[in-house]
């Protein structure tokens, strides 16, 4: 059954005219926007105000150094947890309560929302949170200042916190499958070649599901760059992450700001795929 | 219950069931539990928050167990009736529109060679690595000329966005593993193209596909920022009546808008696992 | 910085000059009999801060109902965490050419907000006063004329009256500073029992007023139109004083809460001792839904604290702009006045002059309960003091950012 | 050079299971290769998955050199396990997989490039290092998965029916490989399958397992030619079974009294002879000559089998020379001959 040419492209057309226009079209909109040109209301004053703007930005400098970590801490916290969880689950006989409970909350997780564990993070870790009280009940500290500041904090802790909570069954999920994939046997035959436990992982398991990894690790640095809720909801008042500092400049009530907000988003998703190509060919580069 | 998403990665064709592994070592127990203390205990507060009143620092528990906030919420036409219909309906909405537009890509790219492939594939996958509050603050524009802005179908259309890549990605790794062997033979016992696709080619790649669409319900139903940027606040989904209690400080109705924003996440996912376990284990 | 400002000038002149352009835009007077038939089975968006259950079950119950029951108009509540948002919404509406099927109909405003729609001829004017319900005003009170030391020359109409206020818990704090100066004694006394949430917020905004003001010697050294001299001098004294204060901050003033139901929680868990609000039936209404504990009480200070009034508007290029009218003149009733101002539904303060209501009416107004948390009216009245015009709190809040908050 | 023991091995999977290896136990001498045989779902492989401790084994123990290693870590007991898929890491190039196990005790890479070239050369696949595995046929890949299994010079190799998924050719020539590298480095191994000939053809010793016992243990052609029970012989293709009772060195049958060389046990019952040591056609009054009826004739290439029945219903078959196929028929009256030394005794 040779399938045409034509009825190929007419499976695809749909999808590439849908995402070729509102995503390709609302990225040349948004860079059009940001050079002074706006063709519905006919203006064409092209400058580059808008990122000289962003670039004297107070406090640009902090929103990028906490965004790139929040991104980062929360990529390599996820990976780690999750996939440590993953292989701890697989080893577990598979008709225990707690393997069947686990993969129930790796599944049942993927459904909250991320504003429902920004919203969680705050309610448990505040100073006067569930943890804190918890402490304070057992006497470890004698009031809320004195427990740490895990949200609302300057280095993002509880935004951080937010997002490993929301990834770590995400990447679960997947690390699950991907070991599925690759099956027992080659970690076997690594442990009767004489490798440790570790080593067999190290060295024959993960090699095997890295790509898959790379891929998960990269969706998870992507939208911790990009998304507005968790910061906005557990974020300190400064700095700001990039996507709230982009929102409060987009909706300010001087539309002035607006090409800057807009050059903001655009530069950090720039930023941000740059970071991810730099990363995988790191990665990549590093495999042998 | 096995791991229904599993399929979203295009990798391997097995399902990420718990295998036996051997040997059975019980050493990975107590990490598992921690694992699942700290996936339940953020929705300890979630939960008790919704039926607290007067709960403040240091109590460990509500002083008060009261169900106002329920009330309040089931009360009729109250807002969360509201935000809880036009949830449904805009992520049912951009699901189906999502699984019409997306599932034939998927199928194209899973199953058949073309010249542009590559470039087709870059482009679903743009949405997920760029973030998309950049793509709708550039549409925004087009979209208060057209009228769209605050508006249901306005949101519908920018969810097409972030639902259109993981339809087309997981039907793809569907269709990927799909074996255009039995259609050939289906067509050679005498079935039309169509009678293929409605009893050869539907029921097999079925499952897969409602794990799509779930998938695509549940990405529309968690958005946030493109809900507040495209609907103006007049387009309030559950996310945003959640965030509206935050900053009206009403830690209780919070709750309540919390755990109903769950709560169909959850059915969906039950459905699904059901749905996918009758038509036999996978 | 210093490169930038003159850029960001000209692009915000070059965006208001484009819009200022627009002729004005005045509303054809019409007898409002007219008004009302047009009106009829129409619908209204009413834009307004959604950050308040009681306000939004007040516009989503009796005002709504009132206008389906008398008018046959559907009002469509649309709640906002910022106001600034709306603005920029006409704003954005505008730039796009949608000039008369703008989204937002009637919004509620005051301050910088309506002085950036004023100016760039967002505004409709010029039929408020015609209102039925208008004569119940007194439109020469300067704490009605002018808003924000804006003029409100006919473009908006009157809605409430708001008056800052302090709030403590009396569990905690037995007896709560009587000054500013007390308040700030108070602070560094206490370290890190204090804290006041990071503009943009409003109510923290109005808290960097007050010290503001404060500073100046009192609310006369700003009153008038703005000045850059005079404010550098003062922002000088306001803001060392701000610096200083921070190491006695919440969190040694390394964070602000980023919000005002962020500090609000700070202070019902005892994290901070104080709170305060711009409109202090809040205290009243949070003790009744338990989000602040029973004893807590409201206050205000000796030497003065804010009042404003705020007003609705109707943006010039709504779509529905008769059916807005109607709900502004159903707003500014007796009877919705009555209930807006009732603290089991609100509890704002009425904008009427109850010297035009009949006694009757008076009366009604007068008898109105009073919860234990929320400090007498008349208290509030007595300490009233103006804000300074919008030009100076734009200033205030930027010199905060630049300074302050980075 | 190890010693293996093998003792009262028993493993069930998942409680109130029957036992997969019920009490099994074996010696395998130092350096020998001996080949462990029997039907699938016999328990030859989880035998193996206990000695390189994949599975825990439930009961019994297993000594290498004298001393238990049942409770080591895999990587502890020096067993190396080589199955049926070469599982050639795909990540690895061909000298990756075989210096593996060396990099993983963490010896100097000049050392592990010179070992890899010897395995190499062993497996004779000099020059085959930088190859990845995708681009190898699949013989090449069984032996650099033996070089890989042999450069860590294990105690004990098991090898889990390492040339099911060969050709027969190719198969013929790895069992030769198999045994003159098996030889070289001395390395005592036990070889699973389920290929009769194969077990016989290369091992120096094999055992037979059935429903998780072993059931007998020799050199090849004793376990061959003379099956110690019913099953065994069954197994081993000594299809033909007469019943009956000894009396001396003659076992009377219903079709007549027969002559053995060997002598039955007390309680036997039966004896076996494989079709290859019957004679169809034997002359008359030949010993141990039995009369029958040509119940069918299947030509066979290399021989052609004669089924006969001798009366009683007690059906023989007989491989008798491929030609035969032209001179014998169905219904024909033959005589064949049961020599005494193709006779032996079953115990059971």
């Amino acid at each position: 059954m040779p399938v045409r040419a034509a009825s190929v492209r007419r499976m695809v057309a749909p999808t590439v005219a849908v995402l070729g226009l509102l995503f390709g079209g609302g990225l040349l909109l948004a860079v059009l926007q940001t050079i002074g040109v706006s063709p519905f209301v006919g203006r064409f004053d092209v400058s580059l105000a808008a990122y000289r703007q962003v670039a004297g930005l107070p406090g640009l400098w902090a929103s990028i150094v906490l965004t790139v970590w929040v991104a980062t801490a929360s990529t390599v916290l996820s990976l780690g947890i999750g996939v440590s969880a993953a292989v701890a689950l697989r080893r577990l006989a598979a008709d225990t309560v707690l393997g069947r409970a686990t993969l129930f909350l790796f599944q049942a997780n993927l459904t909250v929302p991320h504003v429902v564990a920004a919203v969680g993070a705050v309610w448990l870790l505040s100073q006067s949170g569930l943890l804190a009280r918890a402490a304070f009940g057992l006497g470890l500290i004698s009031g809320p200042q004195d427990f740490p500041a895990l949200v609302y904090d300057r280095a993002a802790i509880g935004t951080i916190l937010a997002y490993v909570w929301k990834e770590v069954p995400f990447v679960g999920v997947v690390t699950l499958s991907l070991l599925a994939s690759v099956g027992d046997r080659p970690g076997q035959t690594a442990r009767s070649l004489g490798a440790t436990r570790w080593q067999a992982f190290r060295h024959v398991t993960l090699p095997q599901i890295r790509p898959g990894l790379i891929a998960c690790g990269t969706i998870i640095f992507a939208f911790a760059l990009g998304t507005y809720e968790v910061p906005a909801l557990t974020g300190a008042s400064q700095p700001k992450l990039l996507p709230v500092l982009a929102y409060e400049m987009f909706t300010s009530h001087t539309l002035a700001d607006r090409p800057a907000a807009v050059a903001l988003s655009l530069t950090t998703a720039a930023a941000g795929l740059g970071m991810i190509l730099a990363w995988r060919s790191l990665l990549t580069g590093a495999r042998r | 219950m096995t791991a229904i998403w599993s399929i979203a990665t295009p990798v391997g064709d097995k399902p990420a069931t718990v295998p036996s592994a051997a040997p059975t070592k019980r050493r990975a127990g107590l990490p598992l539990l921690l694992l699942v203390a700290w996936l339940v205990v953020p929705l300890v507060p979630v939960v008790l928050w919704s039926v607290a009143r007067g709960w403040f620092f240091p109590a460990l528990l509500p002083a008060e167990i009261s169900l106002a906030a329920w009330a309040r919420a089931f009360a009729n036409g109250s807002d969360v009736w509201r935000a809880l219909g036009t949830s449904v309906g805009v992520s049912a909405a951009a699901a189906a529109l999502g699984m019409l537009i997306g599932v034939p890509a998927g199928r194209a790219l899973g199953m058949h060679a073309f010249p542009g492939k590559r470039w087709v594939e870059m482009l679903v996958l743009a949405p997920i690595l760029v973030p998309g509050l950049g793509v709708a603050m550039g549409l925004h524009a087009v979209m208060i000329r057209l009228g769209l802005t605050g508006t249901a179908g306005g949101v519908v259309l920018v969810f097409l966005v972030p639902v259109l890549p993981y339809v087309v990605l997981i039907s793809a790794s569907v269709f990927a593993t799909h074996d255009r062997a039995f259609e050939a033979q289906a067509r050679g016992l005498g079935a039309s193209s169509w009678q293929t696709l409605r009893h050869v080619t539907l029921p097999m790649v079925a499952p897969g596909l409602s794990v799509a669409a779930a998938f695509a319900f549940l990405v529309a139903w968690s958005q946030y920022g493109l809900t507040l940027l495209v609907g103006g606040g007049r387009v309030i989904t559950m996310p945003l009546l959640l965030g509206q209690s935050i900053a009206a400080g009403r830690n209780d109705l919070a709750g309540v808008a919390a755990v109903l924003t769950i709560l169909p996440g959850l059915a969906v996912l039950v459905l699904t696992s059901t749905l996918l376990g009758r038509g036999g284990r996978r | 910085m210093m490169a930038l400002r003159p850029v960001l000038a000209a692009v915000a002149l070059t965006a208001i000059g484009l819009l200022a352009s627009t002729p004005g835009h005045a509303a054809e007077p019409k007898p409002f009999a007219q008004i009302e038939a047009e009106a009829r089975g129409g619908s209204v968006n009413f834009f307004l801060w959604g950050g308040d259950e009681r306000i939004n079950a007040f516009i989503s119950g009796p005002v709504a109902e009132a206008l389906e029951r008398d008018h046959g108009i559907t009002v469509n509540r649309v709640g906002v965490a910022d106001t600034a948002e709306v603005v920029n919404q006409v704003l954005s509406e505008t730039e796009a050419g949608v000039t008369d099927a703008g989204s937002v109909d009637l919004v509620w405003i005051n301050g910088e907000n309506f002085r950036t729609l004023k100016v760039g001829g967002l505004v409709l004017c010029g039929y408020a006063r015609g209102l039925p319900n208008a004569g119940l005003v007194d439109w020469e009170d300067p704490s009605i004329s002018t808003d924000f030391g804006t003029p409100v020359d006919d473009c908006e109409v009157p809605w409430s009256r708001a008056n800052f206020a302090f709030g403590t818990d009396s569990a905690r704090v037995a007896t709560p500073p009587k000054t500013m100066g007390a308040l700030i004694d108070w602070i560094r006394a206490n370290p890190g029992r204090f804290a006041y949430p990071a503009p943009p917020d409003f109510n923290g905004s109005a808290f960097i007023r007050q010290l503001f003001i404060h500073a100046a010697g009192g609310p006369d050294a700003v009153a008038g139109p703005f000045d850059q001299g005079r404010f550098d001098a003062i922002a000088e004294k306001a803001f060392g004083l701000l610096e200083a204060l921070e190491p006695s901050l919440w969190r040694g003033g390394e964070t602000y809460p980023t919000s005002i139901a962020q500090l609000n929680q700070l202070f019902a868990n005892g994290e901070v001792d104080f709170t305060f609000n711009y409109e202090p039936t809040v205290f009243g209404a949070n003790v009744e839904n338990g989000t602040f504990p029973p004893t807590t009480r409201s206050f205000t200070l000796d030497d003065g604290t804010l009042a404003n009034t705020s007003y609705i508007a109707i943006p010039a290029n709504a779509r529905n702009r008769s059916a807005a009218m109607v709900l502004a003149n159903a707003l500014l009733s007796v009877d919705l006045q009555y209930e807006k101002a009732r603290p089991d539904v609100w509890g704002m303060a009425t904008v009427l002059d109850l010297d035009r209501l009949t006694p009757a009416d008076a009366d009604r107004f007068r008898a109105i309960p009073r919860h234990p948390a929320v400090v007498a009216p008349e208290q509030l009245a007595d300490v009233a003091m103006p804000e300074p015009s919008a030009a100076w709190v734009t200033a205030i809040e930027a010199r905060w950012k630049e300074t302050i908050g980075r | 050079m190890s010693t293996v023991a093998i003792r009262s091995l028993t493993k069930r999977y998942g409680p109130g299971g029957a036992p997969a290896v019920d009490g099994f136990s074996l010696d395998l001498a130092p350096g020998s290769l001996t080949a462990l045989v029997g039907p699938s779902g016999c328990g030859k492989s989880t035998v193996l998955k206990c000695l390189a401790g994949l599975v825990d084994a439930d009961g019994g123990d297993v000594l290498i050199d004298g001393s238990s290693v049942l409770g080591l870590q895999p990587e502890r007991r020096g067993v190396v396990l080589m199955g049926q898929d070469h599982l050639l890491f795909p990540h690895l190039d061909v000298a990756g997989n075989v210096g593996f196990g060396l990099r993983m005790r963490g010896e100097p890479a000049g050392n592990i490039a010179r070992r890899v070239e010897e395995m190499l050369a062993l497996v004779r696949l000099e020059g085959f290092g930088p190859r990845r595995p995708h681009a190898l046929s699949g013989g090449q890949a069984q032996r650099v998965a033996l070089a890989r299994a042999l450069i860590v010079k294990p105690r004990v190799l098991l090898l889990d029916e390492p040339l099911t998924s060969l050709d027969p050719e190719l198969r013929e020539e790895m069992r030769g490989l198999i045994r003159t590298v098996q030889r070289a480095t001395a390395t005592t191994t036990l070889f699973v399958t389920h290929d009769r000939e194969e077990a016989v053809s290369v091992a120096d010793g094999v055992a037979l397992m059935l429903g998780g016992r072993l059931v007998q243990h020799g050199a090849p052609d004793a376990v061959f030619e003379r099956p110690a029970t019913r099953a065994a012989a069954a197994f081993f293709g000594a299809s033909n079974i007469l019943e009956g009772r000894f009396e001396g060195d003659r076992f009377v049958t219903a079709a007549g009294t027969l002559r053995l060389a060997a002598i039955g046990e007390g309680s036997a019952t039966a004896v076996a002879a494989r079709p290859e040591a019957l004679i169809l056609g034997a002359r008359p009054g030949a010993e141990n000559g039995l009369d029958g009826l040509v119940r069918s004739v299947g030509y066979r290439g290399t021989h052609t089998l004669v089924e006969v029945e001798i009366g009683g219903g007690v059906m023989l078959t007989v491989a008798a020379p491929a030609a035969s196929h032209r001179s014998v028929a169905v219904g024909d009256r033959v005589r064949i001959a049961l020599p005494a030394e193709a006779l032996w005794p079953l115990s059971g």
